[in-house]
């Protein structure tokens, strides 16, 4: 082979067995911001493995729209970390085919709405290709999607997609709330020998952690929910861009004299029913808290799961505080859109507070 | 065209039909390909008539008015008053004859690039930036301007163009759609459907592609090994056309003359327009992470608007005062723009839920009766517990804008 | 214009206003199929209004795979029913043009799981165009598409897509499960300034019934439920292609000294509230049945907000019988995953009778 | 391949750069176009060595065989013992030599009509035919037979082919992957992303479109205005090739070359090949709907199997004898497959869990549990209530399976 792009692979291909050599790490705990805890697990698992790819629009020169990929061309090469053209089933699709052939690829599309293209390729394949292979052509593919709005995004540059994610069976569907899981989960989503949709919550891309990444954390298998703040009067359960939104909320309710508890889904596929059904039957009170729409969104299973699974130990119906029923709105109008504190007490106030006293106090 | 099934040929031995035979191409592709170079008006010797003068003319008052609205719009993103914008500084020539090439009746179909050609079209350019400043996603009534709504998902809109075209050619009705797309979009699977379609039904579109040189980051020769963009015409049996995209009169003329064969029943034509993206994609982007100075400079002297007026001062077709008013004439237009702009726009919450459906559905009755009472208790100030949720909501928002102002390198839009 | 496609136009094109010469009709009721009922709703529709043209794969001389598109070519030329392309995105891409220059186009997807490439088109454009131009550019358009198993078809020929279309706000969701109403709700759907997805269920193409389509069936707006049968042991609340197995598994259970009530939703989106609320409350019980995969799926919206709305209604937690959280199986393993009579009894068997004694019966 | 930024060039009156002028073809057309006529060999007085003459008698068992398998398969249809089966009968030129021109370690990346290819290429029948039988969706192990699954959904598989090309490239591997589309396919996006990518990537990938004129009723004319499917090729900046597809060396050859240019880092190709669906669609399709049969005689005269025994016998390069053993070899094949369609399949519903995930969440371990428990309830007679539970099941199936026979026309798969 001797055209110049061959030429250009073989310079960034491993040479021998054996590891590329590892980034510096800085030393000890220092503030990482979730942008680049999801950066720094990209570079830490094309290190160690020489089989990830990361392919995408801008990840290369650019470092990615929102600079996650930033420095892994350089690093890697442009093999390993790829400008594509522009076309999101064809990034999807090609990853399909080195996933078939062995390769981990890790796919960014550039914005949610922007990943509809490539919605035959992750539903009519992705998804299935090692059911309908029994199990010979596993598809170990991570497809990193930004989500969620907040941002002053204009029009499809804000969507909150997963229930699409959650609606195919096949996919796991993950989404860190904290920089410590962003790092931790991505580690595991390209590990996985399972297609992952790992949803990033562009608003929190900034939000800032302290974490010693030379001792990279451990994260648990996927399938478990994190409680974030202990409480006993009801249990919000919330995931990715909205966990700061309840933790917020849950402060401002103690001057309501209620002790909510807080609970980070961390992985909507699968779904962590224990956890979830262990902290709704200590409260017998719940409240689902998300940014996409309600109707058929996210919470309706949630809501559903709970109340089929824990019935008795309700003291009020699971509710639900999520975007409305409607197209994301023009920047200027998404803060009447998303929920926020006011909307979280209010569907806590209406959580049937008089029953409890009329048919005997909490469990 | 003749079609397979009807005309078995005859082999090369010439003794019996056989049907291989009969697939000889279908049309003549020598007719489709574009010329080696890129077709070019200014700098050769091409007679001008009068009419040809004052077209010339008119394209550089608009070049000057079209320049300065992309200055203008990319100091609205420093004053805060539009939430993003991708400047087609350096592309004027495209935009401008794109509209200049449209009569009355036709549509316009442009990217969330091309509000310049919105505004040449005659669109007031507040309405046309209402996406972009972030009031609402479409700023004007697309029926009444003929200009369909700025698309940001990408060749998204080259169907739309097809199907709307299609439609009025069934109707008996005398309409031409111009579809704008950049090189990157040139990629996406809507573009092949589009162009397919387009073919097959001869609906009267024209496709313009302004090769820009880069997608955000991404520059052509990652996006295409293609010979150029306006090659890939011959694949659905409509003509390509290469033009010089800096060369104002030269766009103008390949855009009529296919919107000439469109509005005549001789179906699609691809046109594309050689041209580079000064600015960074937009003023969120940070263009010296991948490339560099020196590959702009030549594009800076190769400016569409410099080339033209040095042209019509060669030719003697303009005077230092008729360009001293284009210019003041540009520069009253930025003004009023820049004004217009800083009144704060009036926003009505509810207008989240009047639009979704013809009928809002009970569901969103009971969602907008919500919102309602949320805001009619925000409005009260002695509501007891509404000023300490007023409080936390503040503090949201001001964490919020904080993060925008931190990152501004952020993406924020198309 | 000379050309040989626009010559065929103009020949079918309107010569001027009025109408169509209207299709002989079979005086009095007749037995129908379904898709009988359907390409008749197309050929009414048709003939009264010439904006609406049908769009798809196949639907010109071959009639649509399931024939639901039959003679409307000949009647009405091939610029009112077209064989496009092999392309959904451009189909659906293409029609949202037509929408935009005032026609009504009906374009047909040929299986559910075919619909996937045109989804960013139907999300992105179709479900918001009306919405982002403030009205001033509605969505006239009717998708058709044939969905659900039990015919034995291969992969990709079986989908239950519903829940895509359900969580994307903008879209109306509808599908019959009765001829009648196959005939009447797709009138309405093209009636409709809207876009409709309108779910045909394939395995009920051939179901019959008595129908006198010289006096066309009236139908109710969208959003009204229908009650299917009466009863007051328990609600089974369905739609589609389910409907006939609830009323056979309703039949069955008053050996079990059941009397089911059996509620056909009929339209998805908008959601029928009041009828169901109503119905749930009379029985206190309720069991959502659909082919769909259950997480995520329909019935977890439809339980959610029964649950919100009739808490203290209910004897038992809002059951759901669904396919399982698997991709459509293979044709020959299709009767394991569907919901069929014994599960709905199971899952009726599981509505916590016992506590309906302890607890204070049905109301 | 030049690219834009690198060279400025000069403009027309050579005085000074400019930026256009480096916007020259980047490589050269009309190196990419196909012929006027597609490739033929048979009927030609091409030289035959002794190779080539093994290879076209090689050619002609492989294509009685394919054709014996076709008819066997369409039998079976009749016979229940296929849910459906799309014929490659007529194609059987395309199918075996996509076989013969990979080596062993490349890619097949087949679509349900392929089903013979894979065969061609080793695969055992029984397996190929897992899907169109119903019992799983793919019956065979691709990463074994390097048969990638039968792809169902149009073109979707095009992209794979690239991506699995690109992965073994970039890991220094020998593969070449060829991808099997029909004419049809080609209007889709994923066709054009497909070919793009390869080009842009220089995959070592060949796409092989049968054009057979029809997409199920939709005949070539009304999918495509291109003068030929293979022009499409100048598009993307590959060589586009055509061939006579019923000329069975013609399409080896032509098939061979490219995969040879691929392997040899030369990049992608696009052939067409020029054929015709001699039968219906699948069994399930009524033909008559949409075509005469005035339309398809020549074709059964163009027969791929005949003209090549015409031609080996004209060359004395088949013997009687020798006809006559492919015939019967033929028919032990076909007899072997029936007896084995004939045994009921065995199949486990458990299996339905088994592959969703690498390892089954929680959710699906409970679904699991409960059919098990249904399934051991049904086998327990004496359990009350699963009598008349199991008495409803018959019901609804029998009554299914009525709904199914019915309706023969109604289109089942593919
Ligand atoms: C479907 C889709 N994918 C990705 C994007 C994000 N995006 C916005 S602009 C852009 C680059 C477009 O490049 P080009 O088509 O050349 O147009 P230009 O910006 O140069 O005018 C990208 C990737 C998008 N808007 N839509
Ligand atoms: C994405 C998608 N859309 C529609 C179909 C339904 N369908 C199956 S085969 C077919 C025609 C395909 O024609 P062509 O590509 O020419 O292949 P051929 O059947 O002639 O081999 C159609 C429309 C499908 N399988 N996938
Ligand atoms: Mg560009
Ligand atoms: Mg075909």
């Amino acid at each position: 082979m001797t055209t110049a792009t061959s030429a250009a692979s073989a310079g960034a291909r491993r040479e021998g067995p054996g590891r590329t050599e590892r980034p510096r790490r800085p030393a000890g705990p220092a503030p990482t911001t979730m942008a680049q805890a999801i950066n720094r697990a990209l570079r830490d698992a094309m290190a160690e493995d020489d089989t990830v790819h990361v392919l995408g629009e801008d990840v290369g020169a650019l470092g990615g729209v929102f600079r996650v990929t930033d420095g892994l061309t350089a690093e890697f090469g442009e093999d390993r970390c790829t400008d594509t053209p522009l076309a999101e089933a064809g990034i999807l699709g090609t990853a399909t085919g080195m996933a078939m052939y062995g390769l981990r690829p890790v796919v960014e599309m550039q914005f949610d709405a922007f990943a509809y293209p490539a919605f035959e390729q992750l539903v009519s394949h992705v998804a299935r290709m090692r059911n309908r292979t029994r199990g010979a052509l596993p598809m170990p593919l991570t497809i990193r999607i930004p989500y969620g709005g907040g941002i002053g995004g204009v029009e499809h540059h804000s969507d909150s997609s997963e229930a699409y994610y959650m609606a195919t069976p096949g996919l796991h569907v993950v989404t860190p709330a904290t920089v410590a899981d962003a790092y931790g989960m991505l580690r595991r989503a390209i590990a996985s020998d399972d297609p992952v949709v790992f949803l990033e919550p562009k608003r929190l891309y900034w939000s800032k952690e302290t974490l010693d990444l030379s001792e990279p954390p451990r994260t648990e298998p996927f399938g478990r929910a994190a409680v974030r703040r202990a409480g006993t009067s009801a249990t919000l359960i919330t995931y990715g861009p909205s966990l700061p939104v309840c933790l917020e909320a849950a402060e401002a309710a103690r001057e309501e004299g209620w002790e909510l508890e807080v609970l980070d889904l961390r992985t909507l596929v699968p779904f962590d029913d224990e956890t979830v059904c262990a902290a709704v039957r200590r409260t017998g009170r719940a409240v689902v808290v998300h940014e996409a729409t309600g109707f058929a969104g996210p919470g309706a299973e949630i809501a559903a799961r709970i109340t089929e699974r824990c019935f008795h130990h309700l003291q009020a119906p699971v509710l639900r505080v999520t975007g409305f029923d409607i197209p994301y709105p023009p920047p200027m109008l998404e803060k009447h859109h998303l929920p926020g504190v006011d909307r979280i007490l209010d569907a806590v106030a209406r959580l049937q507070w008089e029953s409890q006293y009329t048919e005997g106090g909490t469990p | 065209m003749t079609v397979l099934e009807q005309t078995p040929g005859r082999d090369d031995s010439g003794a019996r039909p056989t049907p291989t035979a009969a697939w000889r191409p279908r049309t003549d592709p020598a007719a489709l390909l574009p010329d080696e170079t890129p077709f070019r008006l200014l700098g050769t010797s091409a007679r001008l008539d009068k009419e040809r003068k004052e077209l010339w003319r008119e394209l550089y008052r608009r070049l000057v008015h079209g320049r300065r609205y992309n200055q203008q719009a990319t100091a609205l993103t420093k004053q805060g008053r539009l939430a993003v914008y991708p400047s087609s500084t350096g592309q004027e020539a495209c935009e401008v004859a794109a509209a200049l090439a449209l009569s009355e009746q036709d549509w316009l179909f442009p990217s969330y690039r091309d509000t310049l050609a919105a505004v040449a079209r005659g669109l007031d350019p507040v309405q046309a930036l209402t996406l972009l400043r972030g009031d609402w996603h479409t700023g004007y009534d697309p029926r009444e301007t003929r200009v369909a709504p700025l698309s940001t998902p990408l060749a998204t809109q080259l169907p739309h163009a097809v199907g709307l075209a299609h439609a009025a050619r069934l109707r008996g009705d005398d309409v031409v759609a111009l579809a704008m797309v950049g090189d990157g979009g040139t990629s996406e699977g809507d573009f092949h459907e589009a162009l397919n379609f387009a073919a097959v039904w001869k609906a009267p579109v024209v496709f313009l592609v302004q090769n820009n040189g880069f997608a955000i980051s991404v520059p052509l020769a990652k996006q295409t090994a293609a010979p150029s963009i306006a090659h890939k015409a011959v694949g659905y049996g409509m003509p390509g056309r290469l033009v010089d995209g800096n060369d104002a009169p030269a766009v103008h003329q390949v855009l009529a003359e296919a919107v000439e064969r469109a509005r005549s029943g001789g179906g699609p034509t691809l046109v594309e327009a050689l041209t580079y993206r000064v600015e960074a994609h937009t003023n969120a982007d940070d263009a010296t992470r991948y490339r560099s100075d020196d590959e702009v400079a030549p594009w800076r002297e190769h400016d569409p608007v410099r080339v033209l007026e040095r042209e019509l001062r060669q030719r003697r077709l303009l005077t230092d005062a008729e360009a001293e008013e284009a210019a003041a004439d540009a520069e009253r237009m930025a003004a009023r723009l820049r004004d217009r702009m800083n009144a704060e726009p009036l926003l009505d919450p509810r207008d989240l839920f009047a639009h979704v459906y013809a009928e809002p559905t009970t569901q969103l009755r009971e969602q907008d009766a919500m919102l309602r009472a949320e805001l009619a208790a925000e409005d009260e100030p002695g509501e007891p517990g509404a000023a300490g949720h007023d409080h936390q909501h503040d503090q949201q928002h001001e964490r919020e804008h904080q993060h925008e102002h931190q990152h501004q390198d952020q993406e924020r839009a198309a």
